[in-house]
């Protein structure tokens, strides 16, 4: 009865908390950019270019002479409705220039995304099941190792057995050793160009989903209600696979959730080692140009991402967990 | 009463509020629930005696203990120390009296800190306030103390994971005595202990309280415990204090119906014994929206019923269950329908769900097995009068207050004096004692 | 305001205490925890003595050696310029360490006072100091790292500064968490009956108790900040040469491949197993320090 | 640690005489948790019945052993805990031997358990009539909307006030009591012979107590079901049990009908755990203690567990170690002082 209305007061709060993060990481955004040493105007203007009458109106176009509040304030007020400014050295809007790279990242996220869906859960829940056996020891190895191996190395060795090495011995390369090709131009050949880089950023994020798949399945089968369904005379898989399962799905969600962030880590380097396309590369070249709006632009757009995905991720868990879809 | 007690509290309140969070005030929808966990308790206690705070969990005991000792600021309500009030102590003055005021704490295996040895444990309360004139003072007072309670000197300087639970709760004593306090607030000292151990350390609590005429606040939910420590008791009901009087007289003539069933719910250790125990009905309601009138009632084997009601209690009792029910939406009548049609297959009327429900909430009373009772019909009819309203959206428990009202339900009871360190607040003593009076007028008039 | 001296005969017992709880601790520990522990134990040592192990000058140059193989002369083979791998390697362990140990070590230096406090004093301090918290940790370390080392620029020292900002509110939250729970408990009341100040409680009584988790993070941490500073260093935005630094040297062996593999391959190892060894290490501590484990063992009835 | 290796106690055993038609026959069970320090004894030897309609307590301090033996019989003891030797008969089968298949099928249908805490031993995530109406789903093949049906009727035999509502609500909407009886109605589902009740009303308040105690002496009458009843105090065991066997250490110290064993008790232990419980009827004598504590299990005394707690004992009781044997009909004891020879 007041479930509903439970439900709608969390939904409600959890909106809410996301507003003060997104307005503090925009001033933290907007100082950091402000009190990097050195004048914009030296990375907008090429140096034959700087006048004292062009950077005088440089600065008169960028409002660089008002006080900080109010450069934060038309620079926040424009952001809410889309408008990130342009880039210092393509000249072309933010806000498109972040839109284009999405869909490439989100490729590479889907798949990874996939992998710790197909193999990592299943592989965690085997290993708490089978606990201090074998295969437990076997996958948690494989686990260990896969959130200890940096991604760009990782990327690079699989450049070099399965494109490099690959041609050597056999003639032609298993895979292109970097690259991008739209879906929506060949499919084949986009999975071609997207397992490779989607697989790399799979394996850390699968390794962290497969140990807290099985810590918590270990700590679920540890409970007292497990006991409970034993001596109903339960099946062990059903126990595994129902009763203790739909418990641990909540603690799996939110860290599915919450290492979308490991996600973004990756991507910088997954996609700088394949020459994708994506946000992470975005930003490096942004990085290495100096390019302070766009820098701007993109932390606003990840750290959007992250609260919108902590909101999604706390909706599931609501969802899952009835003792907040009832209180 | 010609002593000035060393306690006194007043009218001592403690409310927690839950969903005070901002947000949560901005909804319209949802409001600020607040839980009387102590409301409006008076105590005294004398110098070198100990009294007994007796309930069940979440009736507030633990939580008027910490706000006697200040460890949680009360709400409202004042608690006078000697001469002092407490809750007007400055941070200094809180500070000398935790001198005079120490707590024993229930969970022996969470009171003491782990990482801290037993001679840390006992000095560190001794420095805080100035006990001991160097190190090697307290030092040789920590082992005087710790032999005190029962345990070596050689224990010192372990851990107290080296513990039992029992040594652990000596341990926990000695810190307590550590300041030489004039008042020592027990909170289930001995709950957490085997039994076989439990007298161990009610027996150490006595001959210390007697040796330094330490005065002491005992708190259990045990009334067999109580009995062999306190002096006075007084019993706590959702955040009141419903019953105060000595020891052996409560046992032997509890006055309030709730101290009666805590008497009567004594294990017996003599399986040759019938008991007649009173089991109560319903559990214990949480002190968020405390009932109306005497906060016992619903759950009263003792319930007074109207003035004009002819029949027997238990019937009573059952009417004003089923009008609780109804109050709080608990009778779901879409429910009760869907039941009765997926069991006959057929469509069934408002009357039927209205037999089902009268028989479940009143003939028998929930519980296979429980004795049914006979509706007599004029109540049947009432019932059934009441029950129409459910269906055509009018409300059932206006009806059935009109003739099914309890004083208990509306008045709460106020505090009636039986006799010196006793008294008692129920209705049902008020009309004894209203008996008595008229008995004595007639006694009189006939005298004359 | 309140002593915070324990007054103890001699300062030996306490240090031997110490390295009992340490010998009990490393005693509970599983073989392949024990492995990493020794592991850990010889990068440390590897990074102090570097210039005693190393066989060569790292910067030095061998031309003859150029992009030569794994030979004994250069037993995991030399770059462009003739330089030994294997001494870059052995001084790289000192810009891994550096920013994973020291970085870390300030990331817990600014996160445990702000998250104690937060958590024991609650209310709007909690609120506001949270929030904070939750602003930087809302854009990952990488991208966040990234964006300030384009800022305020590359170099070792901006790199340990980058790691710690990133990682501290992690701890201000794990703190926080556990100083929740120990305020729980009721020792820390007896603590408070005992007329012990805020202050004290804080440090004798809560903080102790509640460290455990920071130190098993930590120990993460390490890891996951060498991969970190690995990975801005291959993109060029970490330690700047001539240091050698193990992601430098992944990225500028990357043009030799696949004929000179050793050049990225052997750098890419060594991250891995110090990696690796801090992340088994801090598991083996976690398994020994989570309560849970405890009440496993009770049995009984 | 030599001690517990020493073979030699094993060859004793304790003289109890067994009834064929018992419901529950358990012999010699012994259940050892492996630990750093060796493996312990959590249960030595213990040698019980339950007949047919009885309620039998099991009754003794925390760590003596008794929670352990009712998991031993359910064969639910989890690792590093393990049945080490002994036998479980109900109904004929063994169930130390029996097959995963014939375990399953016992448990839930023929023997049910209830535990400490109703609120840990109810799944969070599933709502009160899945779970109360899931043995007859696994045992009977009854369909979802059947048991849940069958669940609702049975809520409403335990006491759960609008079952037709509560059916559909979750474990955290229910207070202690209200859990234990959902409980309950899950463990009647299949309409058991044997119910093991493992300290059921530890957890709940005084007055929710009496009431749970209630329900099962009434559910033990009505359907004559043998009830094994795990607590910690013995005016439970007087109110409600017909024999009770007391723990100690691991062991069965004394062994008997209710009433035998209160009027006149003949272990040690016994004796000092029933002066360790105010009668509230007596002023006149009060509690005393049982000074000491209790043996570490992984590194027993030598001789009789309780010797080094118990007034009476002399050198011979730290040399021997005495097992249950009958003192008068139907009564057991474990005490060198109670030898015949």
């Amino acid at each position: 009865m007041t479930g509903n209305s439970g439900f709608v007061n969390y939904l409600v709060k959890r909106v809410l908390l996301g507003i003060p993060v997104l307005l503090g990481v925009s001033i933290g955004v907007f100082l950091l950019i402000k009190l990097t040493p050195g004048d914009p105007i030296n990375a907008i203007l090429p140096t034959q270019a700087r006048t004292p009458a062009n950077v005088a109106q440089v600065r008169q176009r960028l409002g660089l002479g008002e006080p900080l509040y109010v450069q934060y304030w038309s620079w926040l007020s424009n952001a809410v409705q889309g408008d990130l400014g342009y880039s210092y050295n393509r000249g072309e809007p933010v806000t498109q220039l972040i839109l284009s790279r999405i869909w490439p990242t989100a490729q590479l996220a889907f798949i990874a995304l996939l992998v710790a869906l197909f193999i990592a859960i299943p592989s965690g829940v085997i290993s708490a099941v089978y606990k201090d056996t074998f295969v437990d020891h076997f996958s948690r190895i494989i686990a260990f190792v896969g959130i200890s191996v940096p991604a760009f190395w990782l990327g690079i060795m699989i450049i070099l057995v399965f494109a490099l090495f690959w041609k050597q011995l056999f003639g032609f390369a298993l895979i292109p050793a970097g690259g991008y090709v739209p879906p929506s131009d060949s499919l084949i050949e986009w999975l071609q160009y997207v397992a490779a880089p989607g697989v790399t950023l799979g394996v850390g994020y699968a390794a962290l989903t497969a140990r807290m798949t099985r810590s918590t399945m270990v700590d679920v089968l540890n409970e007292e209600y497990i006991q409970t369904a034993r001596s109903k005379g339960v099946k062990e898989s059903v126990i595994v696979s129902i009763h203790a399962f739909r418990n641990a799905l909540i603690p799996i969600v939110t860290v599915l959730g919450i290492q979308i962030g490991f996600l973004f880590n990756g991507s910088v380097v997954v996609e700088q080692v394949f020459q994708w396309p994506g946000i992470g590369r975005l930003l490096y070249q942004a990085v290495i140009d100096k390019d302070l709006p766009l820098i701007q632009g993109i932390l606003l757009f990840v750290a959007a991402v992250f609260v919108v995905a902590n909101l999604v991720v706390d909706l599931l868990y609501a969802y899952l967990d009835p003792r907040i879809k009832y209180n | 009463m010609t002593d000035e007690p060393i306690l006194k509290v007043d009218d001592l309140q403690k409310h927690f509020y839950e969903n005070q969070g901002l947000l949560t005030r901005l909804r319209p929808d949802q409001e600020v629930k607040t839980v009387r966990a102590v409301d409006g308790v008076d105590l005294t206690i004398q110098e070198g005696e100990t009294l007994g705070l007796v309930g069940e969990s979440g009736c507030g005991k633990s939580t008027l203990a910490r706000s006697v000792l200040r460890l949680t600021e009360p709400t409202d309500g004042s608690i006078r120390y000697r001469e002092t009030d407490v809750t007007e102590f400055s941070d200094r003055e809180l500070r000398s009296f935790r001198s005079e005021a120490q707590m024993v704490f229930q969970d022996p295996f969470s009171s003491l800190n782990p990482r801290y040895t037993v001679r840390e444990t006992v000095v560190e309360p001794m420095k805080v306030h100035g006990i001991g004139e160097s190190s090697e003072d307290r030092d040789q007072r920590a082992r005087e103390l710790i032999e005190r309670v029962g345990l070596d000197s050689e224990h010192l300087d372990r851990y107290p994971h080296e513990f039992s639970g029992g040594q652990r709760q000596r341990i926990s004593i000695a810190r307590a005595l550590a300041v030489e306090p004039q008042v020592i607030v027990a909170d289930e000292p001995v709950s957490a202990l085997d039994v076989s151990v439990q007298m161990q350390i009610l027996n150490l609590l006595n001959e210390l309280q007697e040796e330094m005429g330490l005065t002491m606040l005992f708190i259990s939910h045990n009334l067999s415990i109580v009995r062999q420590i306190c002096d006075r008791v007084a019993v706590m009901y959702l955040g009141e204090i419903v019953e105060r009087a000595e020891t052996a007289t409560l046992f032997e003539d509890p006055k309030h119906p709730y101290s009666e069933v805590l008497v009567s719910s004594i294990p017996i250790p003599d399986p040759t014994v019938e008991r007649d125990n009173i089991t109560l009905e319903g559990d214990v309601p949480t002190p968020i929206d405390p009932p109306s009138g005497c906060r016992f009632h619903p759950r009263c084997p003792k319930v007074i019923p109207p003035d004009d009601w002819a029949h027997d209690q238990e019937l009573w009792r059952r009417i004003l269950r089923l009008k609780a029910s109804l109050e709080s939406g608990e009778v779901n009548l879409d429910a009760i329908r869907s039941k009765l049609e997926s069991q006959t297959e057929s469509p069934v009327s408002e009357e039927d769900v209205k037999e089902d429900v009268l028989e479940e909430y009143v003939i028998r009373a929930n519980v296979e097995g429980a004795d049914r009772v006979q509706i007599p019909p004029e109540v049947a009819d009432d019932l059934a009068r009441a029950l129409s309203a459910v269906f055509s959206d009018d409300d059932p428990v206006e009806i059935l207050d009109r003739s099914y009202s309890s004083i208990c339900e509306s008045t709460v009871p106020s505090e009636s004096d039986v006799s010196d360190h006793r008294s008692v607040n129920c209705h049902l003593h008020d009309e004894e004692l209203k008996r008595d009076q008229q008995l004595s007028t007639v006694v009189t008039a006939d005298e004359h | 305001m309140t002593d915070i001296t324990i007054d103890r005969g001699t300062m030996v017992e306490p240090l031997r205490e110490k390295y009992n709880q340490f010998a009990d601790t490393y005693r509970q520990l599983d073989a392949s925890a024990r492995i990493s522990f020794w592991i850990v134990f010889g990068i440390v040592n590897t990074a102090i003595f570097a210039p005693i192990l190393a066989p060569y000058d790292p910067a030095a140059l061998h031309y003859e050696a150029s992009l030569q193989g794994p030979t004994l002369a250069h037993p995991l083979g030399a770059d462009l310029m003739g330089r030994d791998i294997l001494s870059r390697l052995i001084f790289g362990t000192r810009a891994s360490l550096a920013v994973g140990v020291v970085a870390v070590g300030i990331a817990v230096l600014i996160g445990v006072p702000l998250g104690s406090i937060a958590g024991y004093l609650g209310g709007w301090t909690d609120e506001f100091i949270m929030r904070s918290m939750d602003v930087v940790i809302s854009i990952p370390a990488l991208v966040l790292g990234l964006a300030i080392v384009g800022a305020i620029g590359a170099g070792l020292v901006n790199v340990i500064a980058v790691v710690a900002i990133v990682y501290s509110p992690q701890y201000a939250r794990i703190i926080r968490g556990s100083v929740l729970s120990v305020k729980e408990e009721e020792y820390v009341e007896a603590a408070e009956n005992t007329g012990l100040g805020n202050a004290s409680i804080l440090v004798k009584h809560i903080l102790p108790n509640a460290f455990t988790p920071v130190i098993v993070q930590s120990t993460y941490h390490v890891a996951t900040a060498i991969i970190l500073e690995a990975s801005l260093s291959f993109l060029g935005l970490g330690v700047q040469p001539p240091r050698p630094t193990w992601g430098m040297m992944i990225a500028s062996g990357r043009q030799y491949l696949p004929g000179e593999w050793w050049i990225s391959v052997f750098p890419g190892i060594a991250i891995m197993i110090t990696v690796l060894a801090f992340n088994i290490l801090g598991d083996g501590l976690q398994d020994e320090f989570d309560p849970r484990s405890e009440t496993e063992t009770g049995g009984g009835a | 640690m030599e001690s517990t290796e020493n073979n030699e106690s094993e060859a004793e055993a304790d003289r109890v005489t067994h009834d064929d038609d018992a419901l529950l026959s358990v012999r010699n069970l012994e259940a050892r948790f492996d630990t750093e320090d060796g493996a312990v004894r959590a249960v030595d030897g213990v040698s019980l019945e339950v007949r047919e309609g009885e309620i039998l307590g099991i009754v003794g301090e925390s760590g003596c052993g008794k929670s352990a033996t009712s998991l031993s019989i359910m064969q639910l003891l989890e690792s590093p805990g393990y049945i080490h030797d002994g036998e479980v008969r109900f109904n004929g089968t063994d169930l130390v031997t029996a097959s995963k298949e014939e375990l399953r099928n016992i448990r839930g249908n023929n023997i049910s358990m209830i535990f400490q805490e109703p609120m840990s031993a109810l799944n969070p995530v599933f709502d009160i009539g899945w779970q109360v109406g899931e043995p007859l789903r696994v045992h009977e093949d009854m369909s979802e909307a059947a048991s849940r049906e069958r669940a609702m009727e049975l809520m409403k035999q335990v006491g759960i006030p609008s079952a037709e509502d509560r059916v559909d609500s979750y474990p955290h909407q229910f207070s202690g009591g209200m859990a234990q009886r959902a409980m309950i109605a899950m463990a009647l589902a299949c309409e058991p012979d044997l119910l093991i009740a493992d300290e059921p009303t530890t957890s709940l308040d005084v007055t929710i107590e009496s009431q749970t105690l209630d329900l099962i002496e009434k559910l033990n009458e009505q359907r004559d079901m043998g009830v094994l009843l795990i607590t910690h105090n013995l005016g439970v065991v007087a109110q409600v049990c017909d024999r009770v066997a007391v723990m100690y250490a691991g062991r069965i110290v004394e062994y008997g009908d209710v009433e035998d064993i209160f009027r006149d008790p003949r272990h040690p232990y016994t004796k000092g755990l029933l002066d360790c419980v105010p009668d509230p009827r007596r002023t006149d004598v009060s509690p005393t203690s049982i000074e000491g504590e209790v043996p570490d299990l992984a590194d027993p005394p030598d001789g009789c567990n309780f010797a080094p707690r118990c007034q009476y004992a002399t050198e011979e009781c730290q040399a021997t170690d005495p097992r249950l044997q009958e003192v008068e009909t139907d009564h057991y004891s474990a005490c060198l002082w109670e030898d015949p020879e």
